[in-house]
């Protein structure tokens, strides 16, 4: 019971930093920010999500296969986020010169 | 029995396969083409001798096979066929030899004999035709294989005629494909039957039997050269002489004529016909075909165009004959059916001999052409005198057994259109001859293209033109053309 | 209301917008990215049409189908996109 | 509402209908690919919901992730082409002319319409009527594997997979002959970072894949889905630089396009005998030959899926010539 | 291993694909061999369906509906024949016509998977298998149609590539319906089925994908440029053979499941007339050969259909064979006027009606085989197309159905019409500087359209065989 209660406050906190992620990736005036509020705050989100999940898991196979998940979507939207900074200021620098 | 049951188709074979050797020959092959011209035309002249004879014999041919359900490809020989595959035959043979002369020095000559040859086959097709689908097949074959033979100059004006050539005919072929599928679907069967196969159906649907034989009839009558579808015939006159002398004089308008024959004889039955009421329409066309041709040659100058109208009028004896209903008439319409052919066929030889030899091509150009070539307006005399019908010439013969069918079958203005015509024929060919013969040719512009032309030019006509002479002056010999046609006419009217 | 009524009709939905789209569309690409909005309606039919109520399992054969389609789907695009690549590169050589 | 998950599903079928919409309209052509691959895994998920794994993992691997990454190719060489690459464009080949509202409406009108008919006949139509359910039920312990998609792809239909993939050989060969001799716009410069990136992805991508496919004759997954996934290790590879084909390479990705159709087709051919008919495998072996095929034409998949995202043919293309061959 | 001549048909081709693909060098090679390969193993179905009068082989040992068979009839043979009869002829042609190596060793592998593909759908008798096989017909079909390389090429084969795409999926979205309202989707499953709304929007779908996928006007907007911008034997296959997939379908389709209403059946007559009129006056207009002989492929695919029109209406249920008629006849007469097409254009440099009458080199061969073809597209007898033309005409004239009547033989003068220009094109001669020799540009590479355009004159005279092959095993009414 109390278990069930520590996993749902946590999915419900991750959500809370999806949705600010989005408000973030709508509302801030240029990419980097965006990008900022993209990753950070999605990073947060995802992670509390799957932590959530694991304490209501019911093998440790499941539990290890959350992780992964975890593990990789960070890996992905750490390089992703990169490669858009990299890239938007390649961009601009174009632009100025 | 036979002993050789596909002779007919071996006839039509010779040339068909002759066709495409004569198109791979190269063209400076002359001696080799000229040779398979030669032998295969004389091996045709030789099986239809052949055949002849076995019908003669009382031997049927009948030579078929299953096309679709119920339909058959058919081959037959009845007298009426062979009366039109001698003749194709033996024209075919001195046209050869006129056409090997002429185009000696021309371009094109594998194409034109490979065509040539498809011609007389179709046409040999369209004579032997056991039915209306066969006929259809060959009729619509003689169309294309003509079609590069008009064309053969190869210049503006020789695509434009080819081009209405195409229009006419293939327009009434398919007018004729309507015709024999509608025939088929009330008839169930497109057999050439001697009295006919419409007879139940005419009775019963008077209309559609009535509607059927207006587009037949009217379909044939394109190649006929039947007014108002007459244009093509003086337009297609750019061909070449040897195609102007065959195809024109005999093989595509004759068919239509033959078509008509076979389809007012053997599809509908002279007494259907006739109590249909559609033969005197046709009478009437063929009357206004007559005069109509007539008043137009008058007024050609150029000789072949002139030719070509004489030809419209001629070949619609042939139909008026069929439609006046009258064995005797009938008589004349097919023995004219022959003699037209040579008598034409001669006159556009000669033409063509006047064109080569002295470059004249219009009548006011033929000042004392008779003394320049002797021989070929000797011929060409010969030949437009039978065709005025002067006695006792080809053309008189045919035209004396209309007058008499004209009479039988109570049609007394007949004589009065063979005069008339006659006079008209009078009016356009005698101007030639006077010409030729009787004014002096040194004030002609022609005279400075004067050239010498070989035998292979010369002889043909001469040949034809005492064939003419024989024609009507044997007529009542075994075995002439006349005798023949009494013994066709005697089965068609089943008498 | 049942899962597969609201999706069999988002199917349809999604088919007639793609087929709006591959009629009208200008661009090229434009036009692959409509046949490919089709094909995904078709698939949503074909994965409506095996749903069970549950717990019913669902027909395994559409689903199958559905899979043959979209591997079907991404080789056709694959050659209209390589099309499109070959001819754009064509043309931007004429105006050169 | 009796089940909660209807508001899920409603929102996620508007969500679809949405982006699809938007994937037509919007400007921006990067936008409009990247919406429909948010669009793709949004279908995944409801198929999801539809009780349908084997097909969302297949959408979200092969109709979405491979699909998504050649229209994003094919979009930065249009651009690099056209000279407007870094720039929102709202065509890839040729100057879009602004449409009139009319003509959206009578397009919206149409569209209506085609729904509006389909709607009606779908709505005619018995819902969970008649199907294979029970056939399938019937035949499944013959066919050699216990899950139903794996025993319809690859032994009661197999016939049709063997043909899917012959489609998808086609492609490729179809793909090299229009793009032989194209030159390559360049691919973006990518960092240390990437390439680090996809070091330590590609072997557990490779496991996945495997697993998937291991996993398909008794769960959802199997040799497209593995494939697809695969194929992802290629595409990494490609983008990484990680691996350059060369022209020497060439025989051997002909055999590895061919390898799972002909072993497909050959076995099909050689189970024959014996009162046995085509495709028909004798039921002792069917695992065996089941796993073998999945296998094989696994690897095939993936080599033709990468090779379908890499386009061209590896050829060595001196300029002039490929000046003039294009 | 012992393997029915079924399979084989459908597999030779496969692996000789695949062969052709991983040996480029021998493309050639492996490509005729299979070719002649495929020919024999439809001639020894063609033994078996003669004695059987219809051969059917459940793949992998499961029965329809679960599995999928496949089957052999009287029609599908004839189709198969015609195709694999057709496909060796051009693949001959092609020797010739394809030199560019890498042109060659594309071709190959693509036309085999064509192959394959349509002997899939003729021996086919599953609706969603049908769809996977007119996918492997359509891209092999547009890798054929860019074999060129040249940008009309590559936009045409655009074209064409959407056309089909979207042509497939309408199709499969029928099938899905079918699938609704059945739960099956085999041939025999259609035939039984109750008509419901369903099932009407099924066919609505599947039909107006195959009519986009044969091209009926007004649907037909692909179709020219594909043909027209193609290499030779490439166009001669596209336009010979690969509509002739998507009409089988159709004609399949619409004998097991009869067109419901009397409108659509008018419909597509209509279309059919549409394609014939619109069709003439494009090809009258059309300033290049092989275009003007793509835009007829528009026409007869009309007259087609205006035979499919009639085989939906009471009383007419034999039309159907009036259209497989015309659908043989078209297929080699096609392929033989492609082929030419592209001979004459080799020899003359280009194909510009208007200027084929300055050319000083007449390949009088490959004209002449123009010609042949022409006669049996336009339906003169005693050609094949004449036949089907007759069957067409005797079936309208005997209902009483005068406009198609009407309709087909305002289509014969349309394309006599058209047709003469190009004759005229071979014939005329004094615009020519110089000598123009008859015998020039012949070639043994005229050997292959000239065979097929003979065989498009004389299969004519062996209609009364054809018919009664193409009725084995096929009644309507009986569960296939």
């Amino acid at each position: 019971m109390m278990l069930d209660l520590i996993a749902a406050s946590l999915v419900v906190f991750g959500t809370v930093f999806f949705i600010a992620g989005t408000v973030g990736l709508l509302r801030f005036p240029d990419i980097y920010c965006r990008l900022h509020a993209l990753t950070k705050a999605d990073g947060l989100g995802l992670a509390l999500v799957a932590l959530g999940m694991t304490l209501k898991a019911e093998s440790f196979g499941e539990v290890f296969r959350i992780v992964l998940i975890w593990f990789f979507v960070a890996l992905a939207s750490a390089t992703c986020g990169h490669l858009i900074a990299a890239y938007a200021r390649q961009a601009d620098r174009e632009g100025k010169a | 029995m036979t002993d050789m049951p596909l002779l007919p188709l071996f006839i039509l074979l010779t040339s068909l396969l002759a066709s495409p050797i004569l198109f791979a020959l190269p063209e400076r092959a002359a001696n080799l083409r000229t040779s398979i011209n030669l032998g295969v035309a004389a091996i045709k002249v030789a099986l239809v001798a052949w055949l002849g004879w076995k019908v003669s014999q009382g031997v049927v041919y009948d030579v078929r096979f299953t096309v679709l359900p119920g339909l058959d490809f058919k081959l037959q020989a009845d007298p009426l066929a062979l009366l039109f595959v001698s003749l194709s035959a033996i024209l075919w043979l001195i046209t050869t030899v006129y056409s090997v002369g002429y185009l000696e020095s021309g371009s094109h000559r594998a194409r034109f004999f490979g065509f040539f040859s498809l011609c007389v086959a179709a046409t040999v097709g369209v004579a032997m035709a056991g039915n209306l689908f066969t006929f259809l097949i060959f009729y619509e074959l003689l169309t294309l294989a003509t079609y590069p033979l008009v064309i053969h100059r190869g210049s503006a004006e020789a695509l434009r005629a080819g081009r209405i050539y195409l229009i006419y005919t293939l327009a009434g072929g398919l007018v004729l494909l309507l015709g024999t599928l509608g025939l088929w679907i009330v008839a169930g069967t497109t057999d050439f039957v001697p009295g006919g196969i419409l007879a139940d159906v005419a009775a019963e649907q008077r209309l559609v039997a009535q509607m059927l034989f207006v587009v037949l009839v009217g379909a044939v009558g394109v190649k006929a050269a039947l007014f108002p579808f007459h244009a093509w015939l003086p337009i297609a006159m750019v061909a070449p002489a040897p195609v102007s002398a065959l195809l024109h004089a005999v093989a595509v308008v004759k068919a239509g004529a033959f078509g008509i024959m076979r389809i007012v004889y053997e599809i509908f039955g002279i007494e259907t016909a006739q109590a249909l009421g559609m033969t005197a329409p046709l009478a009437a066309l063929a009357a206004i075909t007559i005069i109509f041709g007539s008043l137009k040659a008058i007024t050609q100058d150029d000789i072949k165009k002139r030719l070509a109208y004489s030809t419209v009028s001629q070949v619609s004896y042939i139909t008026l004959g069929v439609a006046l209903a009258s064995p005797i008439a009938a008589v004349g319409a097919l023995a004219h059916l022959i003699h037209q052919g040579l008598m034409k066929i001669t006159m556009f030889m000669a033409a063509g001999n006047l064109a080569e030899g002295l470059g004249v091509k219009k009548v006011s150009q033929m000042n004392g052409v008779g003394r320049a070539m002797p021989g070929t307006m000797l011929a060409f005399t010969a030949a437009a005198l039978a065709m005025i019908g002067l006695p006792p010439l080809a053309g008189f013969v045919s035209k004396w057994y209309l007058a008499q069918g004209g009479l039988d079958a109570g049609a007394v203005w007949v004589v009065a259109l063979l005069l008339g015509s006659s006079l008209l024929n009078a009016i356009y060919f005698l101007p030639m001859l006077y010409r030729a013969w009787f004014r002096d040719g040194t004030e002609t512009e022609a005279a400075p293209a004067r050239q010498r032309i070989g035998w292979m030019l010369a002889a043909p006509p001469i040949t034809t033109a005492l064939m003419v002479l024989a024609v009507g002056g044997f007529a009542n010999a075994p075995f002439s053309p006349l005798e023949w046609t009494r013994f066709v006419v005697a089965i068609e009217y089943q008498e | 209301m049942t899962p597969d009524l609201i999706y069999g009709l988002t199917g349809i939905a999604v088919f007639a917008i793609g087929l709006t789209g591959a009629l009208c569309a200008q661009d090229r690409l434009r036009r692959v990215l409509a046949l490919k909005l089709c094909s995904l309606g078709a698939g949503f039919l074909l994965v409506v049409a095996a749903w069970r109520e549950p717990p019913a399992a669902p027909d395994p054969v559409p689903h199958a189908l559905v899979i043959t389609g979209i591997v079907v789907m991404i080789s056709a695009t694959a050659v209209a996109l390589a099309l499109i690549r070959r001819l754009q590169s064509l043309e931007a050589e004429d105006d050169d | 509402m009796t089940d909660p998950f209807l508001i899920l599903d409603l929102l996620l079928a508007g969500a679809v209908i949405a982006l699809a919409v938007a994937t037509l309209t919007v400007r921006d052509l990067f936008a409009a690919i990247v919406l429909f691959i948010v669009l793709g895994l949004l279908s995944a998920l409801a198929w999801v919901r539809l009780s349908a794994p084997d097909v969302a993992l297949a959408e979200a691997a092969i109709g979405t992730g491979v699909t998504g990454a050649l229209l994003l190719k094919t979009l930065h060489h249009l651009r690099y082409v056209a000279g407007t690459l870094g720039e929102q464009t709202a065509h890839g080949v040729t100057p879009v002319t602004p449409v009139p509202m009319s003509v959206i409406w009578a397009n919206a009108a149409f569209c209506g319409l085609i729904t509006l008919g389909l709607a009606i006949a779908f709505l005619d139509a018995p819902l969970g009527g008649p199907g294979f359910d029970a056939l399938v039920a019937d035949a499944i312990p013959a066919s050699g594997v216990d899950h139903g998609v794996t025993a319809v792809l690859l032994n009661f239909r197999s016939y049709d997979t063997l043909m899917e993939v012959v489609v998808l050989l086609a492609a490729v060969i179809a793909v090299w002959q229009i793009e032989r001799g194209l030159s390559e716009a360049p691919s973006p410069d990518l960092s240390v970072i990437w390439q680090g990136f996809a070091r330590l992805t590609l072997p557990a991508i490779v496991v996945v894949g495997t697993y998937l496919l291991w996993k398909g004759s008794e769960a959802p997954g199997g040799a497209f889905q593995g494939g697809a996934v695969l194929a992802a290790v290629g595409i990494l590879l490609l983008l990484s630089r990680l691996y350059v084909p060369r022209p020497a390479h060439r025989a051997l990705a002909r055999w590895g396009f061919v390898l799972g159709t002909g072993v497909f087709a050959g076995v099909a051919l050689l189970v024959t005998g014996g009162g046995r008919v085509t495709f028909e495998y004798p039921p002792e072996h069917a695992k065996t030959l089941i796993l073998l095929i999945e296998g094989l034409v696994t690897v095939s998949i993936a080599v033709t899926l990468a090779a379908l995202f890499h386009g061209r043919e590896p050829v060595a293309v001196r300029a002039k010539e490929a000046r003039h061959d294009a | 291993m012992t393997i029915d001549a079924m399979t084989l048909t459908l597999f030779l081709p496969l692996f000789g694909a695949m062969a052709a693909f991983v040996f480029p060098r021998v493309a050639t090679g492996i490509g005729l061999v299979t070719v002649v390969a495929t020919c024999g193993a439809v001639w020894l179905l063609a033994l078996e369906v003669l004695k059987a009068g219809a051969v059917v082989t459940p793949l992998g040992g499961w029965e329809a509906p679960l599995g999928i068979a496949l089957r052999a009839d009287g029609l599908s043979l004839a189709m198969l024949a015609m195709t694999s009869g057709v496909g060796l002829l051009v693949s001959l042609g092609a020797l010739d016509a394809l030199r560019d190596l890498r042109q060659r060793q594309y071709f190959w592998p693509l036309w085999l998977l064509l192959l394959t593909g349509m002997n899939g759908v003729y021996l086919g008798t599953d609706i969603f298998n049908l769809y996977v096989m007119i996918e492997v017909i359509a891209l092999a079909a547009v890798g054929l149609t860019v074999l060129s390389g040249t940008k009309e090429a590559l936009r045409a084969g655009l074209e064409y590539m959407y056309a089909s795409i979207l042509g497939a999926l309408l199709f499969l979205m029928g099938v899905g319906f079918v699938y609704l309202h059945l739960g099956r989707l085999d041939f025999a499953g259609l035939l039984e089925a109750e008509p419901s709304g369903a099932l009407s929007a099924a066919l609505a779908l599947m039909l107006v994908g195959l009519l986009l996928k044969t091209a009926l006007f007004p649907l037909h907007f692909w179709l020219p440029a594909a043909h027209a911008n193609a290499t030779a034997p490439a166009s001669a296959l596209l336009s010979g053979l690969v509509v002739k997939a998507a009409l089988y379908i159709f004609l399949r389709l619409t004998t097991y499941v009869p067109l419901p209403d009397e409108i659509l059946v008018a419909l597509i007559g209509a279309l059919g007339a549409g394609a014939v009129l619109w069709g003439g006056v494009q090809a009258l207009r059309a300033e290049r050969l092989k275009l003007l002989v793509a835009w007829s492929t528009v026409v007869q695919i009309g007259l087609i259909f205006i035979a499919f029109a009639r085989a939906g209406q009471v009383g007419l249920t034999e039309s159907w064979k009036a259209a497989a008629l015309l659908i043989l006849a078209h297929g080699v007469a096609k392929a033989a006027m492609f082929l030419a097409a592209g001979r004459i254009k080799d020899e003359v440099g280009h194909d510009i009606i208007r200027d084929l009458d300055r050319a000083e080199v007449r390949p009088t061969l490959a004209q002449f085989t123009f010609a042949l073809a022409a006669i049996s597209i336009i339906g003169l007898p005693p050609s094949l197309g004449f036949i089907g033309k007759w069957s067409l005409m005797e079936g309208a004239m005997a209902a009483g159905y005068w406009h198609w009547v009407a309709i087909t033989m305002i289509g014969t003068l349309l394309s006599v019409a058209y047709f003469s220009r190009v004759f005229a094109g071979f014939l005329r001669f004094d615009r020519v500087r110089g000598p123009v020799g008859e015998h020039q540009g012949w070639a043994l590479a005229d050997v292959a359209p000239l065979t097929l355009a003979i065989a498009s004159i004389s299969l004519g005279l062996m209609a009364a065989p054809i018919l009664s092959f193409i009725e084995l095993g096929y009644a309507l009414g009986v569960t296939p």
